[in-house]
């Protein structure tokens, strides 16, 4: 093994010809490039299914865990190591269905995570079955029957939830799609980019075509900015996020909903109780010294004084 | 006497535990042995709970025993629950008020309950009133009552401390305190010196009590109430660490390196990971070597979650929970065991199945320890016996996670986690932290590099120039999935094989520890069992039955060859197993790994700890016949 | 010959599952028994899968066996995982425009697997290309090889029926699948019955194929081809069910009475469901008797907890799951021990741990079913060899779950979810629907009265003037809450109880079956080991070896004396177990409840099925040593 | 037993003397009595806490079932028997925390059930730590250091997830509470109460006197109109609700936020799917008849004819 900074592996991607997620990985890669971050201070942690391959063909810590689980796992890491750039893979399925429990919790964590869901509507490696973002009533060619439930809106679900910033890319896109990702994992908070992404094979519904219809970029619009730098702002700018969340239909808005760049980060909250914090994390604490460990006895009885009863026979 | 025994009984949220607290502070001081444990139920307030208490002057008892000398309550429904755990000499401190109190008037009271003491007490022809449960206990049990009248003692307080009746009330449960205290034997100065710690700086919390005190001993005193004479204590000097399960635990970890710890709230773990956030900063240290970072997950998903992905980094981690919170985890489990991280469990039992009986003990949960999880995988269960094996386990848990990168559960129960003791501040002159085998990595590293053997060099997620993968399929050296079946043949057995040379390397004898050479029976048990076994053993080698007991604990790798080495010095008929259980469970544990059978089991399943007469009362009656279950039942 | 055997082979995604469907559907029209299992990776589009066929003119196959008389492939990468299987005779059909492609360019071989093809034949001094491991294969194995050019047929194709070059490309899978069936002796109009029976409707997709086949048969027939001579088939009339492990579950579950399935997509189980879904209105009698209700849900915890709910309501209820899912459900599955619900969970189980190889088989997840949850509570668990008992476990485990009210956990694997056979349609006459003690409560109605023994009377919530409570805490009769010690320990044992009812009334010859009575050895077994075993047996049998089969299909409440039984008519060295898996488990269990010890072992663990003969000659290599593990591995 | 139409029990209420749970409860048997419902044909599920136990001290079917898991288990019981009327009580942590996911996933449905959240900003049975409502930097009494997470707000999750019925209530106004339960009873879909219910022994902050010196009533306000008669309707009315949520601080709003009546429920969609559903679901199906299965042979082969091949030997 050679350290490689295109950031790729050896490991055949096997997704299907033309999936979206070849855009992601790209535009991963490509953001990965630009912000040159080291492969060994990056660790990209996914859950299970296609998009849950990702870590293996990205050159830099990957960490491929289990299906929902991404974010918690993510969490351990991060925590242990802030210094460490941790981006989550996931599936739509993975991160609203049967992870929907830690997606919300992260929001009310602002630990400084970015989040990149695959949203193709679909349950892809267990051939096609509707994930959580699949309209009430839509026939993807993979369902004997209309699908039954209503979709969750992502971008809706993290802005109530408490996501700092909060983004919607398209996958085959990468450029943009690049751009995003480099802004959320510059951002010092939770991240979250839902993208849009064509999967060929079982969703004939939201196709390339579907989407280049009708997608917009809201970077265009002068207008548009969705950044808080006053958390008096953060209300108004909310409010407007949501809007736009919901707009869908005939036009689909890309780019980024809102930014809130004042609420402090669970690193600084942490730090704020416990100052070595930063300084000094769970990963590099120092426990022994030559198979000692670093506690020494006296070091207990001061720790733990209060457990100490001295006899006064 | 060497012991003085009480219990303290009352509703949940009247000020039980700090009654308790400040008399086992006050004899620790004094250089008593101090043995405490609460049983509750699953309810905030107004349940009654109580708390049993063991002072000795010479060791420390590590099990519940009968026969209390004292018995002193607050209410009238503390009457109800133990009169008939009374014996011959027992002194009843309870409110005069309360005499004619009906058991049927008293609401919380659960009906079983009270249709079962309405039994015992119509049966025997006694008024179902405290007064005729009380008269029970004097004549058929032998006890002595001490009424006291806790209206009249709090009004004096009132008077004597310039405050309302109603703010008196708060030192209610200071008067069965006080009675106890004066009747064991402490002096007003050694009670005062419990209060004093328990109510640091809190001075007028501190005086108020030692009013109801100085009220409570004038009146007996003045009565010339007889006084238990326990022998003044062995210890005279040193110190004592006055610890629960749960604390010795934290403080096990805090010494093993722990330095993440993940929670999801549930009783009885929870109050592990307070005492660990208490203590995050390591009384300073932490500026210089790191604190500890305790966290509240949104459940035990997140939780086990979590600690794998710290644990990927280098720290240290587990997380703390009991039976529900642990079957979430099972999952996450085996993706540490497909990816050979080191994280540890601790797995305090309650009672099961389900919510069960949620603050009460059990030993049920054995075979989900050991068993749970799809797929096969190597994990290391350890149990502990009391509260110096959960200090010590505490850290070897983590060595040996570290070690043979795996999983590691650490088994304890609510009986453990829930009781107060007195012991010796742990020498840490043995204790070694174990890191296994560290590398820094480099750009040629392969995580799962099996060349040199099943246990690859663990490189730390975010060592420099250093990248790794994980993932939860079967893998290649790299870490990448692969579905090559001649991988797979290996990868799968090597895993299994670390298991099998942690089963060559940690001593057998140290697995299955062996008590005594009696050769008239065996005990064999595990986990929170020990100290009853212990104590009927002695019991019992006074009446002339002279047995061992063989206690388990390390459960995986099982100690096979150990196992068959003690048990067949002994005649099928003589080994015993004693267990927390509605079935057994070590016994099937050891047909399935000797092949052996244990004929005869002692189980206990009400949720309430094996107390020591009751076993040894039932090693007794077993010991004649070729097999059989004797159920036991003590405790309210 | 009595039997074909064929191994079609591709790139996922590219029609090899339909030439496999096509194929058998055609045979089985013709009276043929067929047995056709698919191999695959966890990837949707490119990687590597293969189909074994058996077609047999006498009975039908219940395991895959070696020495394929044809090897046909789509791609050059198949002929790399494949030329290794060819035995002498074998022909091989493969496109002759790949002969050069070489192993080291081909990208969706996974490394481990292009370094081991590559070591192999380097080693052997072969060409690491279609060229080099043809020519071993021929050299080496006695294979013969039928090259033909796929490109210049499909040519022909897109000529004769007016499309361009690469629409046809969509009938590559078409030409190996035509030749197979040339070569095992079909007939052109056969095989047009297999055509229109797989696309129903689709006229000019059976057309668009039948000039692929007709084209490939001109060819082969051109060139003389010798054709394998499968005897006539012995049925000649009558009816098969074609169907998949999956589908036999999900038919019986309609039969069984299952009208709530819920579920969370997970392989290999998900398509049971799918099966189930495309009948929810059982083909128009739901109007008339209602119809089933799947419900996906949003993850296994809400699979199990809603079907749990339902079980209340009095629908039969089910989930099916794999390991990860299954492990989601343990703390649930406790809900339902301590409130005695009827629930059954379809367990397919596959390679682990974790992820481990989620398309790929196994039989690790032994002890998961029956010890995972914490605290004692009954289960039943029940396993299948094959599709028929699939069929009538389905249903057995409805009839239990009701009748002892208790969760019922119905374990099948990958190896059989995937496997399609020919069967006879089942016949209901033995068929049975028992709904245990069901009552219509009333205002006096308590839920959980014991007064009549261990199991009462159930009435449904929604009962006209029934109310009724559960609580997964330890509960009265009524269904409340209560931490009574001796409401305890009658419902705690009551509830173990059943199990032991359970125990006393399945009769233990059902629960291990035995299969001949051969006295040279025992193999001992369960689950989807079932077929080859008794293969295996006759292997040996015609070799003069005479053994017999016990196959386990109860595995809770443990059939022990009929373990001792049978076990002990065998000296111990005769007594062999075969699994998939690491580690042996049904040992295990045979030890934990009988103390017996087997000590031979037969074990696969790759994630691909034992086949016939290599079990065979494994018995026999084990059949002279004292003890000892035998290792199996064969299958790409 | 005797059937009681005052929805009482004998089982002893064991709630902490002023807890809010009493209210909640009086404000439930109140619903119940005035809607005239039917002990057995009416379901409160709960899940694990204090508030777990509400179904014992309630006269109607109980199923007290696993922390953060009463959705799923009154999802089976409702789609099993959609006769019943099902009421899912469960506190912040248990319905917010843990069992988070499945608050989403059943805001997708629409199913015909009612959720009360015991919102007391702590897990009560556990000994008051903090609940996903708990704002960060707060700090009860029974807490040894503020709180490092963020809240999650319910009714923001619950407009997010889809829910079509969003209300508030408090604990200690049981009229107002009961009154609300009545109308998200009878609402045919998705209906959440979050119902601020004062926790005296483990919240110092949130008090009955801080509550009631904020909260005022949405209904006294006749401009107020949170019910959705047309979908067009739907946008303004949710951004309104979205807004209405977020008010938190000197004033407090109780009241209904948002009424949907235009989503088909769950029930509906399935029955359009399987036109027997309603008549005879599964709860009702006929599977057998005296003792043989109510599936005959000839049914299995007309109902799986498409796995029947027919030797043409
Ligand atoms: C606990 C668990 N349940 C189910 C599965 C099976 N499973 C594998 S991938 C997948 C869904 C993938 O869908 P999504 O998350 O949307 O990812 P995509 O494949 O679409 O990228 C599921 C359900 C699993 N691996 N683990
Ligand atoms: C899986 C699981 N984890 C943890 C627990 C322990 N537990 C019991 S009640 C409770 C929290 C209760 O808080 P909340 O849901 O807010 O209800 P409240 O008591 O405040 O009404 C917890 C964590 C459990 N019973 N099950
Ligand atoms: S199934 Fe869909 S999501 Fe998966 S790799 Fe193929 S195209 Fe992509
Ligand atoms: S702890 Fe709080 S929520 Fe629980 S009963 Fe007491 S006051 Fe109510
Ligand atoms: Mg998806
Ligand atoms: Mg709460």
């Amino acid at each position: 093994m050679v350290l490689r900074m295109d950031y790729k592996t050896d490991v055949w991607v096997d997704w299907c010809p033309g999936c979206g997620d070849y855009g992601i990985l790209a535009a991963m890669q490509a953001a990965l490039k630009e912000l040159s971050l080291k492969p060994w201070e990056t660790v990209i942690v996914s859950g299970i299914g296609c998009s849950g391959k990702t870590p293996h063909f990205i050159f830099a810590n990957g960490v491929h865990t289990l299906h929902g689980r991404a974010i918690p796992f993510a969490t351990g890491i991060k925590l242990a190591n802030p210094d460490l750039k941790v981006i989550v893979n996931g599936g739509d399925g993975d991160l609203l269905g049967i992870g929907a429990g830690h997606f919300v919790a992260l929001g009310r964590r602002n630990l400084d995570i970015t989040v990149i869901i695959h949203d193709n509507q679909v349950y892809g490696l267990t051939k096609g079955q509707a994930s959580p973002t699949l309209p009430a009533g839509a026939k993807t060619k993979s369902l004997p029957k209309p699908n039954l439930q209503d979709p969750v809106n992502p971008l809706e679900l993290a802005l109530a939830s408490g996501y700092t910033f909060v983004a919607r890319g398209y996958a085959l896109n990468t450029r943009h799609l690049a751009n995003l990702i480099k802004q959320a994992v510059q951002h010092k908070g939770t991240a979250v980019i839902d993208v849009l992404q064509p999967c060929v094979t079982y969703n004939d519904l939201y196709t390339k075509d579907w989407y280049e219809k009708r997608i917009y970029y809201l970077d265009e619009d002068p207008e548009w900015d969705p950044v808080v730098e006053k958390p008096e702002e953060a209300p108004v700018k909310l409010a407007r996020a949501h809007e736009k969340a919901r707009e869908w239909g005939d036009r689909i808005p890309l780019g980024i909903l809102y930014w809130d760049k004042t609420k402090p980060s669970m690193e600084d909250r942490i730090e704020q109780r416990l100052s070595s914090y930063k300084k000094i994390p769970p990963a590099k604490a120092v426990i022994e010294e030559a198979g000692k460990p670093a506690i020494s006895s006296e070091d207990l009885y001061r720790i733990f004084k209060r457990y100490i009863v001295k006899i006064q026979g | 006497m060497r012991e003085a025994r009480f219990l303290l009984g009352g509703p949940q949220g009247a000020g039980l535990e700090t009654a308790a607290q400040v008399l086992s502070t006050a004899f620790a001081i004094k250089g008593y042995y101090v043995y405490s444990y609460r049983e509750y139920y699953s309810n905030i307030k107004g349940r009654h709970s109580y708390i049993q208490v063991r002072v000795n002057s010479e060791k420390l008892p590590m099990a519940p025993r009968e026969e209390p000398h004292v018995i002193a309550v607050i209410d009238a429904e503390s009457i109800f629950h133990h009169f008939n755990e009374a014996a011959n000499g027992t002194v009843i401190v309870y409110d005069s008020a309360t005499s004619s109190r009906r058991l049927e008037g008293i609401p919380s009271i659960e009906p079983e309950t009270r249709r079962r003491i309405q039994k015992l007490l119509q049966r025997e022809g006694y008024d179902t009133t405290v007064q005729g449960a009380l008269r029970y206990a004097v004549e058929r049990r032998g006890a002595r009552l001490l009424p006291l009248d806790y209206r009249s003692i709090l009004k004096r307080v009132a008077e004597k401390t310039g405050t309302p009746l109603f703010k008196a009330r708060r030192f209610l449960n200071t008067i069965p305190l006080a009675a106890s205290s004066y009747l064991t034997g402490l002096s007003l100065n050694a009670l005062r010196a419990g209060f004093e710690r328990r109510f640091q700086g809190r001075d007028g919390i501190v005086e108020g009590n030692m009013v109801v005190a100085s009220i409570v001993y004038g009146i007996l005193e003045e009565e010339g109430v007889e006084r238990f004479n326990v022998n003044p204590p062995r210890k005279r000097e040193g110190e004592f660490l006055v610890v629960s399960g749960n604390d010795i635990v934290a403080i096990g970890k805090v010494v093993g390196g722990v330095r993440y710890q993940s929670y999801y709230p549930i009783t009885p773990a929870a109050d592990e990971s307070f005492t660990l956030e208490a203590h995050e900063d390591l009384g300073g240290l932490h500026e210089e070597k790191g604190g500890i970072l305790v966290f509240q997950t949104e459940d035990e998903i997140a939780a086990i979650s979590s600690a794998i992905g710290a644990a990927l980094t280098g720290a240290r981690s587990s997380t703390s929970t009991s039976g529900p919170g642990f079957d979430l985890m099972i999952e996450a489990l085996g993706w540490a065991g497909i990816n050979e991280v080191p994280v540890v469990v601790t797995y305090y039992q309650r009672g099961g199945p389900s919510t069960g009986l949620p603050t009460r003990g059990g030993q049920e949960d054995l075979y989900n320890a050991l068993f749970a999880g799809h797929g096969q995988f190597p994990k290391i269960v350890l149990a502990s016996g009391d509260h110096q094996e959960a200090f010590i386990d505490a850290i070897l848990a983590e060595n040996l996670a570290e070690k043979y990168q795996l999983p590691v559960i650490h088994l304890l129960d609510k009986f453990l986690a829930n009781t107060i003791v007195t012991i010796e501040p742990p020498s840490l002159e043995d204790v070694v932290i174990e890191r296994g085998a560290l590398t820094r990595g480099g750009p040629d590293y392969k995580r799962f590099d099996k060349s040199k053997g099943p246990i690859s060099p663990r490189a730390l997620i975010g060592a420099e120039e250093t990248v790794m993968w994980y993932t939860g399929d079967e893998h290649n050296p790299e870490g990448h999935i692969t579905e090559d079946p001649e991988n797979r043949m290996l990868m799968h057995d090597y895993r299994m094989r670390k298991l099998e040379i942690a089963d060559e390397e940690i001593p057998e004898e140290d697995r299955a520890v062996l008590y005594g050479d009696g050769e008239d029976f065996l005990v064999i048990g595990w986990g929170s069992v020990k100290g009853a076994v212990l104590e009927a053993l002695e019991i019992l080698a006074g009446e002339g039955f002279k047995g061992a007991y063989l206690h388990y604990r390390v459960l995986s790798p099982f100690p096979s060859k150990r196992t068959r080495e003690v048990l067949t010095r002994y005649e099928d008929s003589k080994v015993i197993l004693a267990e927390h259980s509605v079935r057994p469970l070590l016994s099937g544990l050891i047909s399935m790994h000797t092949g052996l059978r244990v004929r005869k089991s002692i189980l206990k399943w009400t949720g309430r700890p094996i107390y020591a007469l009751e076993l040894a009362g039932a090693i007794e009656k077993l010991l004649d016949r070729e097999e059989g279950v004797e159920v036991l039942s003590y405790g309210a």
